[in-house]
């Protein structure tokens, strides 16, 4: 699998999941300077952690607009598959490739704990590797994780199965107890319709070795090498 | 030229700054306040002298990076 | 560009318009005392402009010149075979073996951060955080100690929630992990918080940088942000006479911009990986003041500063604020010659500014030029060698009366007593702080906080592609020890740190140092911090940790009132096999637990004196330099050795609180029995003897016999197991329980009403 | 009756948001941009119908929450 990861000014997680990336594939994935409007055929494009061009006004507003978001969606649109990590999912949202918004914690805090996801769905590129309401155990790292989309909106994507990740109890139990940001009906990821195209607050690279925060993220990037090679 | 933009959430959007700004308030004691809603305040100087041509651009602008229309709403005004 | 002296160099410099005449009133402005005042008279052999003033003001200032502290900061050990550099750099550097060095320092905001607690906070990050890359590193990891006022005051609240959004807001933007740090509340603070951060970072121990300006005629670059009025202080509203500018455009607070600083490090190592650079000083107080004089004089060279060419954030700037201003963000780089290109493309792909705004000179001196006027005229070394230095009188704390447990009472209630101090500010979890720093970022955290004595992180391999090496670090003080007699303090904060590296199987390697002390001008104050170094010295030395770099901040009182003594260490330690370390929790049955080191039951000073009984007396506990080695180095060996599975060192609170410490960071209960012991009951429990461990082991037997064999004092207590904490006979409480009370405490007090 | 309540930074306060919109805005080909300053808009229901005592109160509330006056200036306006 050929990964090629965005790099904007302030991205600060794109080594972890390039880490993440090269310990499943065993090659450096290829980084991608924001200027850049042109990068070479690829496999997977991956939009990662930070905090880009500051994330003054509203987080991955200013990167959505960038020279290499308008080729991301030319070739997300050619169907080629796009991983959205935190910020990269707030870029994502802001850019058009997925529904909904990313808002203010509830709590109005920045948040790094371990969470726990139930998969929604194996039936993606992105979640193969895992069973459907499978509980993994993944961080969040964020101050603007709030997952927020009208009923309408709502309604569509959850009878389309384009819920990928809903934040739970340790148990699998999803209300309020495992919600770390607010987020409208638990949601911590989703897909486009195409499901080519998955953006996910949580960060799976920060989960892929047993000393350094277990191993649950691992399955995800399995998952897509799988997919993809 | 000047410009001031003002950039709101809609109605119907959950506000978590504006209801924490006024929990606070009541907790300082201050009962009378009730809804707070927070918006942004953004003021910018325009190399532009036509104000037709101000507000389009503005409005581009706003569309474009300023504002999230599909959470928020945002007014322009022109100032001298 | 010539380095002699241009004809207009040697004119006396010229007035600015509207320039204020140097009265007595302007120089008190300023600091300067009558008497430093005619050493800058006998320096420049006439009457300094303003501009020179402020340079003079500025550089002997404590901050800058640690007048009242440098005869006492000599007497720290700073050497051993692995230290790279000691003190007088940007941060201290200690080789970490496979051609990796450790580069690192603590330092304060804490005024700033009383007048704007997110401001200050996130600017005391970011300077600390440039220290470090200013030298070649990356940082890796920060850590910080917080010291507020009592919870009940009015104040406590908002600047609890201020520091802490702060110190998260600039480090979490950055991508550096916050690992670590202790947060402290008492009155003595009320009215002036503490905010000590620090940064660690890994370079390459062969491409370290350094601040020595060389090669006369080498340009003198700017990079960063722009200049603005940040931070000018009160001193200098001398200067508003000279412009009609509002008091409202001195801002005395800088904001932070943490989005420019990670521009500002990627752009400098980018730069560093170059052979550009001959010399570069981070811009941190005093601005362009100190990193101009700090590269010229310690090169021994002259600069030519032409003022006009600063980048300047808004209209009308002056030399003095140019020459004084605090903007953050801001970094000098002495090029080699013909370098200025390759740099200029780096800091402008990296949208920063980038100007060359200066030369070096072979004529020591320090020559200002604004539109080609000469506005200062500075000869560098007497500035250094003439700065103020003062051997304060000082009077030494006497060593208080030694409490006997016997006057101490016995809890009614154990159970109430343990939730108690588990509860209590000082010892309730602070998840609700370390839960808003990005402490995961980077992928190599392997001990989070609360998981051990000490933050652990993965070193990635040296260059060579080899290593597995883990870093410990930790921050630790204990202020109402050294308050009670300072050099039995400072012995145990460096003990304690030393220890809390030693429990998770590193190896200590050095400290930097914060000092926090009140007014130095009154002799008991000078004698706390007087006594603090004294102890301090001697651990430092008996424990092979050398000093390598640090910071002071005096004048810590409100109203003539003190703050505790607060002399905070930071410490680093390395272990070769990081898949060897240990944390603090209990995760299985059946193991079991060993107390090591002796216990004589020392109530003096306790928490639980201070937080059950409402007393603040009696001699601290003592600390002996040998046995502290002698424990620590057997418990390391374990350790390494793999026969331990969870360690813990005993400090604030004793015995039971670090057993229910464990206990809750892993879920597993235990069992103990009290052993034989001259100490009663609440002494053995809740004493704080200095030098002991709890360790759980599959194998106590084991164990206990190899303690022996070592001379080390061990005794089984019992086992792991169970949903509870149990003492046999005297208490057991659901972990459950203990949770509660444990983790409610802060976020409870956050959320109540103002 | 309605407040608005517009909270600033001063002069000579460094604004890193609006010194990122502005960038970005010019990087969008808004070429006629200069400086962008970014504060923040609070609306606020009150139960109070004395026009005099709301303001005061505005004010207190001003200093004590909505604006940190070592680096914000506020400005306070009633409506209907
Ligand atoms: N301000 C802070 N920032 C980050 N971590 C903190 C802070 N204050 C406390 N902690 C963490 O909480 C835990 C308990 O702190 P402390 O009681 O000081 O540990 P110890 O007694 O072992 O020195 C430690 O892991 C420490 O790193
Ligand atoms: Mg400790």
């Amino acid at each position: 699998m050929k990964a090629a990861i965005l790099v904007f000014p302030g991205s600060n997680r794109e080594v972890d999941v390039a880490q993440a990336i090269e310990l499943v594939t065993g090659r450096k994935p290829q980084m991608i300077w924001h200027g850049d409007g042109d990068f070479e055929k690829t496999d997977l494009i991956v939009v990662p952690g930070g905090f880009s061009y500051g994330d003054y006004l509203r987080c991955g507003a200013m990167a959505a607009q960038s020279p290499v978001m308008a080729e991301v969606k030319r070739r997300a649109a050619q169907g080629v598959p796009v991983l959205a990590i935190c910020n990269g999912f707030q870029i994502a949202a802001e850019a058009g490739l997925l529904p909904g918004v990313l808002m203010r914690n509830a709590h109005l805090k920045f948040v790094c704990a371990d969470v726990h996801l139930k998969v929604e769905t194996s039936q993606s590129l992105f979640t193969n590797r895992y069973q459907e309401g499978q509980v993994i155990r993944v961080p969040v790292a964020h101050a603007e994780g709030n997952y927020f989309a009208d009923e309408a909106t709502l309604k569509r994507i959850e009878d389309r199965g384009q819920v990928a990740f809903r934040y739970c109890a340790p148990d699998g139990t999803v209300d309020g107890t495992g919600n770390p940001n607010g987020s409208i009906r638990n949601i911590a990821g989703v897909f486009n319709e195409s499901k080519t195209v998955m953006g996910l607050m949580p960060h799976p690279e920060n989960a892929v070795e047993p000393m350094f925060g277990g191993t649950d993220g691992k399955a995800l990037f399995e998952g897509l090498v799988e997919a993809l090679t | 030229m000047k410009a001031r933009v003002h950039v709101t959430l809609k109605n119907g959007v959950l506000d978590p700054q504006g209801k924490a700004i006024g929990h606070s308030l009541n907790r300082l004691g201050f009962a009378e306040v009730g809804d707070v809603r927070q918006g942004k305040f953004i003021e910018l100087e325009l190399a532009e002298t036509d104000k037709e041509k101000a507000k389009t651009r503005l409005d581009e602008m706003c569309r474009k990076l300023l504002a999230n229309t599909v959470i928020e709403n945002y007014s322009i005004e022109l100032v001298g | 560009m010539s380095s002699k002296p241009t004809a207009v160099e040697k004119n006396p410099p010229v007035k600015l318009t509207n320039e204020p005449a140097i009265t007595p009133q302007v120089v008190a402005e300023h600091g300067l005392s009558p008497d430093e005042y005619q050493r800058v008279l006998g320096i420049m052999g006439r009457t300094p402009t303003l501009v020179e003033l402020g340079i003079f003001s500025a550089m002997w200032s404590e901050h800058c010149s640690y007048k009242s502290s440098k005869v006492w900061l000599k007497k720290l050990p700073t050497k051993a075979p692995w230290v790279i550099q000691g003190p007088g750099e940007n941060a201290g550097v200690i080789d970490i073996g496979d051609g990796q060095a450790a580069i690192f320092k603590m330092e304060s905001h804490n005024h700033p951060s009383y007048i704007e607690p997110y401001q200050g906070a996130a600017t005391g990050v970011g300077g600390i955080l440039r220290d470090v890359f200013t030298m070649g590193a990356r940082p890796v990891a920060n850590l910080n100690a917080l010291r507020f006022g009592e919870p009940q005051h009015p104040k406590t609240r908002h600047l609890v929630s201020g520091v802490v959004a702060g110190i998260g807001g600039y480090g979490n933007c950055m991508g550096i992990p916050t690992v670590g740090g202790e947060t402290n509340f008492h009155a003595s603070y009320n009215g002036n918080i503490l905010v000590n951060a620090m940064t660690v970072g890994i370079a390459p121990s062969n491409r370290i940088f350094y601040a020595a300006a060389a090669g006369v005629g080498n340009p003198l670059v700017y990079v960063g942000s722009k200049t603005g009025r940040d931070g000018i202080h009160g001193a200098t509203m001398a200067s508003t006479e000279f412009s009609e500018d509002s008091e409202e455009k001195r801002p005395t607070v800088q904001v932070g911009d943490p989005f420019v600083e990670k521009l500002l490090l990627e752009a400098c190592l980018e730069l560093m990986a170059t052979d550009a650079i001959v010399a570069i000083q981070d811009m941190g107080a005093a601005g362009l003041t100190s990193s101009s004089f700090e590269m010229a004089a310690k090169g021994g060279l002259g600069v030519v500063v032409e003022l006009d060419k600063v980048p300047m954030r808004e209209t009308g700037m002056n030399p003095y604020e140019l020459m004084l201003s605090e903007s953050q963000e801001r970094m000098l780089i002495v090029l080699k010659p013909g370098a200025e290109e390759l740099a200029r493309k780096i800091f402008e792909k990296w949208e920063l500014d980038f100007a060359v705004i200066g030369h070096l000179t072979d004529t020591q001196r320090m020559v200002l030029s604004w539109h080609g006027d000469i506005v200062g005229n500075i000869p560098i070394p007497p500035l250094v060698t003439e700065a103020p230095v003062y051997e304060r009188p000082w009077t030494l704390t006497p060593l208080p009366a030694v409490l006997d447990a016997a006057n101490v009472p016995m809890p009614k209630d154990w159970r109430a007593s343990l939730i108690t101090l588990m509860s209590c500010p000082d010892l309730a979890s602070k998840a609700w702080i370390w839960h808003q720093y990005d402490h995961l970022i980077m992928g190599n955290t392997a001990i989070r906080p609360q998981d051990g004595d000490a933050a652990l992180v993965r070193v990635p391999p040296g260059a060579n592609g080899v290593g597995h090496k883990g870093l410990a670090m930790t921050s630790d003080c204990t202020p109402r020890y050294v308050q009670a007699h300072p050099e039995t303090g400072g012995r145990q904060a460096v003990a304690e740190a030393w220890r809390n590296i030693t429990a998770v199987g590193a190896t200590p390697l050095a400290v930097t140092d914060n000092m926090n002390f009140g007014n130095p001008q009154k002799p008991e104050i000078m004698g706390q911090f007087a006594g603090a170094i004294m102890g301090m010295a001697e651990a430092c030395t008996a424990l092979d940790f050398p000093v390598v770099s640090g910071n002071v901040s005096l004048y810590n009182e409100t109203e003539g009132k003190p703050i505790l003594p607060t002399p905070t260490i930071g410490a680093v330690g390395v272990i070769e096999d990081i898949g060897h370390a240990v944390g603090s929790r209990i995760t299985q049955a059946g193991l079991a637990i060993v107390l090591l080191g002796e216990t004589v039951g020392w109530l003096g000073q306790s928490l639980y004196l201070r937080e059950t009984l409402g007393r603040e007396e009696g001699a601290p506990p003592p600390v002996d330099l040998l046995i502290e080695r002698r424990n620590g180095d057997f418990v390391r060996g374990e350790i390494v050795g793999r026969r331990i599975s969870a360690c813990h060192d005993l400090s604030d609170g004793g015995l039971l609180v670090g057993l229910a410490e464990m206990c809750l960071a892993g879920g597993t209960g235990v069992t103990v029995t009290l052993p034989e012991s001259i100490a009663p009951p609440h002494a053995f429990l809740y004493g704080e003897d200095q030098g002991r461990y709890l360790l759980a082991t599959d194998d106590g037997g084991a164990l206990l016999a190899a303690a022996q064999a070592a001379g080390v004092p061990a005794v089984q207590l019992g086992y792991s197991g169970g949903p509870d904490l149990i003492v046999q006979g005297l208490l057991s409480i659901a972990l459950s329980d203990l949770r509660a009370a444990h983790e409610a405490w802060l976020p409870d007090y956050m959320n109540s009403a103002a």
